[in-house]
């Protein structure tokens, strides 16, 4: 490692507490110049919390912050920008109304005397979000955008700022392949300029191909450092969830059966999505790729009932009314949207009430909900999707994100429904509890079901699916199976629209 | 101070008039009344009355009045909300050489003044002052309480009229409590909690009609009868004369009302316009103000059928 | 594979020190705690320097006189929970308790006028919801519209003059109703706690109060998640049309006379109590209880005010930094300004 | 091959098809239009049957009557974009009114009765400031606390009564300046102008304005991108504070007198036309443009019903169904109900 002798931060043995949760506990860590450090961890390990703790949006109960070897107390995202240290947080923190070219520069915005020079943030917010080669209109809302874009105008807020040091908390969650290749080449990039990098994700491939260390949390201890990318997968995987991980995808012995899902010429009012038609039958997991901006989570959302749309959607036969969520969970199409927090969470209720938002219709009987058999099943659905929460009555935004995703897939799973909808279905998730929720995919195929995902990671569609679907500009162009599944099959469809014409 | 024949020809050249009348709040009852009163008084002159509702907005009333400068109304009935904020439109209604009349309200610039009989409290005949010593009658050393209202200085005036009266006349003053909400479910809370306080009241003196039945019901869930004024109970008098508080005199809920003849005062604004348009400024008329109780509330007759003129109006000069 | 998906216990779900009952009430009140503390200060000291206070004489006052606003703010509690906020409230209620006046001077018997009353009521919810839900109008336009014409409507019906039903035979149900006892006890508090039992059951229990907080929390995640948006909107609408007519029956027992005329005051202390008890103003959040919380605190402060003679210049005053200070109690107690117990301790692992 | 793996940009980017400058007008005008068709519509109706509406001096008399309104919008403005509310804005005019009216009437001079007017609605808006921003409680509390409190205080000032400055010499600069005129121009309407402009400068092109925003649109993400979210909600206090001040001095210029009491109407009538001037009411969105919009179409119904001699039970009729048709209008535009050469609505992907 080319550390200089100081590191730029270091934590010493700095704890958090929440009500009913030791979130940090006596965790040490540091991050040098030009040191791109990996913070691993299960869901709800702590990571988040410490990235806080640095970035000063969260003050520690015990322990110490020492800056360029100086003891400094961070005491507010002011300081710390001060600082230099400059976070990406999980929960993207972005002002919907208002454009994206000022959400590039809030905080500091450019100024021309004492005026707001409206032109330079404009354009320099067109060149930032070019490098990290995203097109977007900069004076948009951000509110309007995708997921995808709001995280990129987040990202290029921070690589724009002249950070000393870059928390990434799960930047590239909601990003496609091609978009997180982009970001960690401008990473690497900043780190051979003498920028302290502390990243997390649960994308095992991004650390190995970025970081020069990983530093492990589990129940808030940190319980060691390992360098990059010397250290076997499988032992660092051990170090976080404690046990071996094989079969990770898993495997069903089930031949597909009948049709259950049939669409045909389903098409997005917005004129994002063109007319789409295909089927699924029963046992069989359909993946959906592209890019962002190929219309596939307007397929996604369209099959949910959750924009408007035309075309025809069929059940088990039955056709199902478009546009309208309520008729489509009816009949049987479970939707998890890829925009958790804009789509599926109630922040302000609890872990409970919003497990049971979805089961309301099936559990109460004349609209009485019987809180005993509700409370039976919230109990048993928090163990069995493995949601890491100190009560279920316990406000669902003060989980880690992982375990609030967990708990939205929870909620649809519990349904039983012939048709799942998974957009992003793992975001967020940790490697220990996405195996989990693979096996219980596959599970749930085993009975019967209809799975479609939809996935910007593709080993995790080629993990899964039997056939891989590839939207393109709008359209799907493409249909994958066999052995033809390989991620460089799927993404010369998704950047071209067909595949290469190349002897392989 | 003018001639007859000078009368004369006057009124021949005022007929068709175009007058204006800004109403405080020209939804409730009583100003209700005061309308009809000015229709009256101008139908007998052939004038027409434009009414315009300020709604308790002084500063609606500001601009109500610039508008009324702005069409030329031959004269402003103006009963201001607030008199001491108003003479700026007083003095601009005087450079447009428009004669002003104020009703309860006065100013440098008002030509003519119309009062309520009511709100005067200058000799022993004045009502608030005889109300005091009707109750002194009935209820020697009595236990009165006084209800005030917003605290808008006529009712305040007309709150320190009674209680320095009820003092002089040996009653003993309890409490004053003021009903800012001006409204009766906030006098019936108000007196609820006074009466609790104060189980032995004799006498409810109120500011007005509302205030007094919501008084009234409190006193009767208190278990408490009315009093017609000497019969056993307590004495509750209100002020107004209100539709509905005629109806409570006569179903035995209230003990009286002072009637101040809104409709007496409506004309008395037209006659106090006409003098202004012969040229007679600086009158002060009073309504004479009646008193209902079960004693005369049989004699109690609509006072739109009582068949006013403009001469035969119930008002004295001040 | 099987020993991989075996489910493990989630980790902290340990038992947390079992805390003494007192610091489980301190904690759980939450929002309201500032209002629970202030309220049983104020109810202390009034019981000290006020020996008429605690009389039951006072208490049924008490209850008499919120009576009006506790409906209303149970109605508004639901449109507040569901993310909206109803401006209309009290000027609704001027125009039922007119249809209930003039129903029964043309006549009608007493439960016609009744259920006339609440008919009136569910309309003008329903003019409200409709608006909102389908025309999809934003609820503070509409309402701040609604409120107008209501208004309006009320003084139309009679030409602004009030209706004197206290010799109508058909009042006297609600007359005994509103003002009646049995066995001391008023009617009206058993009314008041039967309605805001239901209103909490229904708040908790069914799928109904629960979709409306999830209408409040994240509209969107509601409909996706198969609320019906758009009915429930209504709904809460409409309750809070028939809290209108429900009060404004109240009223008039309490008046024996309809009155079109609206204090104007009304309205802000309905949402007051609401938003004092806990219930956040951006919805999904809240409930009843903490609704009766503030309703009763703004109520006591009325009444000792009332009893202690306090100068009516100086109401507004002591009125005004009582709330304030009381809300700041639960502030302080939520940064920790006040320790009770709280068991902050750092690092104990 | 170079053809096929070339990235092109993402779907979305493309540019929709370059619509017409009137095309461009319908749709920036956004929440407004509504209310902007529905203002010209009025204008238009009022023009043709009023003949004295047109005149200049009823023109005049539109400015001098909502002059008060509007600078306490500007004011609402702010606050309500950053996410907040202020109940207490009337409250604080009387106060501020009152000490302006009670230095002139101790003697001091024209500027230092402004000054002290000024000085205490800056201190009324820290008061607000200080305990929102600082002590941390909800800014509906303490704004419902304060509008209270300060009532309280102006009619303790002058132990309720009116004073009458017509005939004080300090009083003469604020006469003429709230009353006269320049070249038949009033200086209230160039008061107004500069503003409004000054506002809206102030929130497009300065730190704090876009702060203003940042916090209204998202607190959390203001506070983590360093936005002094503290200091930036107390200003937003402090400028309603003044402008409270500002608003009385011109009520008192006009009334000639300074009274204690406060129209009761007047807050919500206020934050009336800040809503529907298109600011949201959770903050985040809006500017002075549509609260000018939202004033003079307040303004003008009245003005319109006024002088349309409308009786007075159905004002409130006239004036909530044109509010509520008018916000329709732009509704019914939203969903492409009234098609006016609408491209489609921007994927969001
Ligand atoms: N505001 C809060 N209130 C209460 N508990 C909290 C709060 N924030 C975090 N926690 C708890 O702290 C623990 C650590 O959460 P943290 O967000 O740091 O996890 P994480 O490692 O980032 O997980 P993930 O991988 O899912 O993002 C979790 O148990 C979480 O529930
Ligand atoms: N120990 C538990 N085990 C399983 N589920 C629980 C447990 N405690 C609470 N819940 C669930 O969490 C939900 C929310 O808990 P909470 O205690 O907040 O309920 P509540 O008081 O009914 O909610 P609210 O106060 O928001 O109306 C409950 O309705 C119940 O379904
Ligand atoms: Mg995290
Ligand atoms: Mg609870």
């Amino acid at each position: 490692m080319n550390a200089s002798a100081a590191p730029l931060i270091e934590v010493r043995g700095v704890s958090k507490r929440y009500p009913g949760v030791l979130a940090l506990d006596n965790a040490s860590l540091t991050v040098s110049p030009g040191e791109i450090v990996a913070l691993t961890g299960e869901n709800g390990s702590g990571k988040s919390t410490l990235s806080k703790i640095i970035g000063g949006a969260e003050q520690p109960d015990g322990g110490v912050v020492l800056v360029d070897g100086v003891e400094t107390v961070i005491a507010n995202p002011a300081t710390a920008l001060k600082l230099g240290i400059v976070m990406i947080s999980q929960e993207l923190t972005l002002a919907p109304q208002l454009t994206v070219a000022e959400n590039v520069f809030m905080g500091r915005l450019p100024r021309k005397g004492r005026v707001i020079d409206w032109a330079t943030i404009r354009r320099r917010a067109r060149e930032e979000l070019a490098a990290l080669d995203v097109h977007v209109d900069v004076n948009a809302k951000v509110g309007d955008l995708s997921v995808e874009l709001q995280q990129e105008v987040e990202i290029a807020r921070a690589v724009s700022s002249k950070a000393r040091l870059l928390i990434l908390d799960e930047a590239t969650s909601s990003l496609s392949e091609h978009a997180t290749e982009r970001l960690l080449e401008l990473i690497r990039e900043q780190a051979k300029r003498g920028v302290a990098v502390l990243m997390i994700s649960h994308r095992m491939p991004e650390l190995y191909s970025t970081a020069g260390r990983a530093a492990v949390l589990r129940d808030g201890k940190m319980v060691g450092t390992v360098p990059l990318p010397s250290t076997p997968e499988s032992q660092l995987v051990r170090m976080m969830v404690g046990r071996e991980l094989n079969d990770y995808y898993g495997s069903r012995d089930c031949v597909p059966g009948d049709v259950v899902l049939q669409v045909r010429d389903l098409a997005s009012a917005d004129g994002a999505l063109a007319p789409t038609s295909f089927e699924v039958r029963s046992g069989e997991i359909v993946g959906i790729a592209g890019l962002v901006g190929s219309g596939k989570a307007q397929l996604g959302m369209a099959l949910g009932g959750a924009i408007p749309a035309t075309g025809e959607v069929k059940v088990n036969g039955a056709a199902v009314t478009l546009g309208d969520p309520r008729r489509a969970l009816g009949a049987g199409i479970g939707l998890v949207p890829d925009d958790r927090k804009r789509a599926a969470l109630l922040p302000t209720r609890s872990v409970a009430h919003n497990m049971t938002l979805t089961w309301l219709p099936k559990l109460s009987k004349f609209g009485v909900v019987p809180t005993r058999t509700e409370k039976r099943r919230v109990r048993e659905a928090i163990a069995e999707y493995g949601v890491k929460t100190s009560s279920p009555a316990k406000l669902i935004t003060q989980l880690s994100g992982g375990n609030q995703q967990k708990a939205i897939l929870g909620r649809i799973f519990a349904l039983g429904c012939p048709v799942y909808v998974l957009s992003e279905p793992t975001r967020g998730v940790d490697v220990g509890s996405k195996s989990q929720i693979y096996a219980l995919l596959q599970k749930l195929t085993e009975s019967g079901a209809a799975v479609v995902i939809i996935s910007s990671e593709l080993p995790e569609l080629i993990g899964l699916a039997d056939r891989v679907l590839v939207c393109f500009q709008g359209a799907v162009r493409g249909e994958v199976t066999g052995d033809q599944l390989q991620e460089e099959v799927l993404n010369a469809i998704a950047v071209s629209g067909h595949v290469h014409e190349e002897p392989s | 101070a003018c001639g007859g024949g000078d009368d004369a020809s006057a009124s021949g050249g005022t007929s068709g008039l175009k007058v204006a009348y800004s109403s405080p709040v020209a939804s409730q009852p009583g100003q209700q009344i005061v309308t009809n009163g000015l229709n009256a008084g101008a139908k007998e002159l052939g004038w027409e009355v434009n009414v315009i509702d300020a709604n308790l907005s002084a500063d609606q009333q500001v601009s109500n009045v610039q508008t009324m400068i702005q069409q030329q109304a031959a004269a402003i009935g103006l009963w201001a909300l607030d008199s001491g904020a108003m003479e700026g439109t007083y003095a601009q209604a005087k450079a447009a050489n428009i004669p002003v009349i104020g009703v309860n309200s006065e100013g440098a610039n008002v030509s003519s003044t119309v009062w309520w009989g009511v709100n005067r409290c200058d000799d022993d005949q004045s009502p608030y002052r005889v109300a005091a010593k009707e109750i002194a009658t009935a209820r020697p050393g009595g236990k009165v309480i006084v209800m005030g209202g917003p605290p808008v200085p006529s009712i305040q005036a007309n709150v320190k009229c009674f209680s320095d009266a009820a003092k002089a006349a040996g009653l003993t003053i309890l409490a004053q409590i003021d009903n800012t909400k001006d409204t009766s479910a906030n006098a019936a809370s108000l007196t609820a909690d006074t009466f609790t306080k104060y189980p032995d009241v004799d006498a409810v003196w109120s500011y007005n009609d509302s205030s007094a039945i919501g008084a009234s019901t409190s006193a009767t869930r208190a278990g408490r009868k009315i009093s017609d004024g000497k019969s056993e109970g307590i004495i509750i008098q209100g002020s107004n004369g209100d539709p509905d508080a005629i109806e409570a005199v006569k179903q035995g809920r209230l003990s009286g009302t002072w009637d101040p003849d809104s409709y007496a005062t409506g004309m008395a604004v037209i006659k106090a316009m006409d003098d202004a348009k012969k040229g007679v400024t600086g009158k002060n008329y009073v309504v004479t103000a009646k008193y209902w109780s079960q004693a005369n509330i049989a004699e109690y007759k609509d006072t739109a059928t009582l068949g006013y003129t403009l001469a035969t109006i119930p008002v004295t000069e001040k | 594979m099987s020993q991989d998906t075996q489910i493990r216990p989630p980790a902290e779900v340990e038992a947390p020190p079992s805390p003494s009952f007192l610091t489980n009430v301190w904690r759980s009140s939450g929002k309201t705690t500032g209002v629970l503390a202030g309220l049983i200060i104020l109810v202390v000291y009034l019981s000290i320097t006020q020996p008429i206070f605690m009389t039951w004489g006072n208490i049924t006052n008490i209850v008499a006189s919120n009576s009006v606003v506790l409906v209303l703010a149970v109605g508004a509690t639901f449109v507040i929970i569901s993310g909206g906020l109803d401006l209309s409230t009290a000027s609704a209620a001027a125009v039922t308790g007119m249809s209930y006046g003039m129903l029964l001077q043309h006549g009608m018997s007493a439960w016609v006028a009744v259920a006339g009353a609440l008919a009136v009521g569910l309309l003008l919810g329903i003019v409200n919801g409709v608006l909102i839900s389908y025309v999809k109008i934003s609820f503070l336009v509409v309402t701040l519209g609604t409120l107008s014409v209501f208004e309006s409507a009320a003084l139309v019906m009679s030409q602004g003059k009030t209706i004197n039903v206290f010799s109508i035979e058909g009042f006297q149900p609600i007359y005994n109703l509103v003002n009646g006892k049995v066995a001391g006890i008023p009617y009206l508090l058993i009314f008041d706690v039967v309605l805001v039992v239901v209103a909490a059951l229904v708040l908790r229990y069914t799928t109904f109060g629960r979709g409306v907080y999830a209408l409040g929390s994240n509209r969107e995640a509601a409909r996706l998640n198969g609320i019906n948006v758009a009915r429930t909107t209504l709904s809460v609408f409409l309750i809070a049309g028939l809290a209108a007519a429900v009060a404004s029956l109240i009223q008039v027992g309490r008046l024996t006379g309809a009155s079109p005329g609206i204090d104007s005051t009304l309205l802000l202390t309905v949402v007051a109590a609401v938003l004092i008890g806990g219930t956040a103003y951006t919805g999904g959040d809240g409930g009843v209880g903490g609704t009766v919380l503030g309703v009763l605190f703004l109520g006591v402060i009325q009444n000792g005010l009332t009893l202690s003679d306090v100068s009516t210049f100086w109401r507004g005053t002591v009125n005004g930094v009582v709330l304030i200070v009381a809300v700041a109690l639960g502030v302080a107690r939520d940064r920790g300004w006040l320790r009770f117990n709280r068991g902050k301790t750092p690092a104990s692992s």
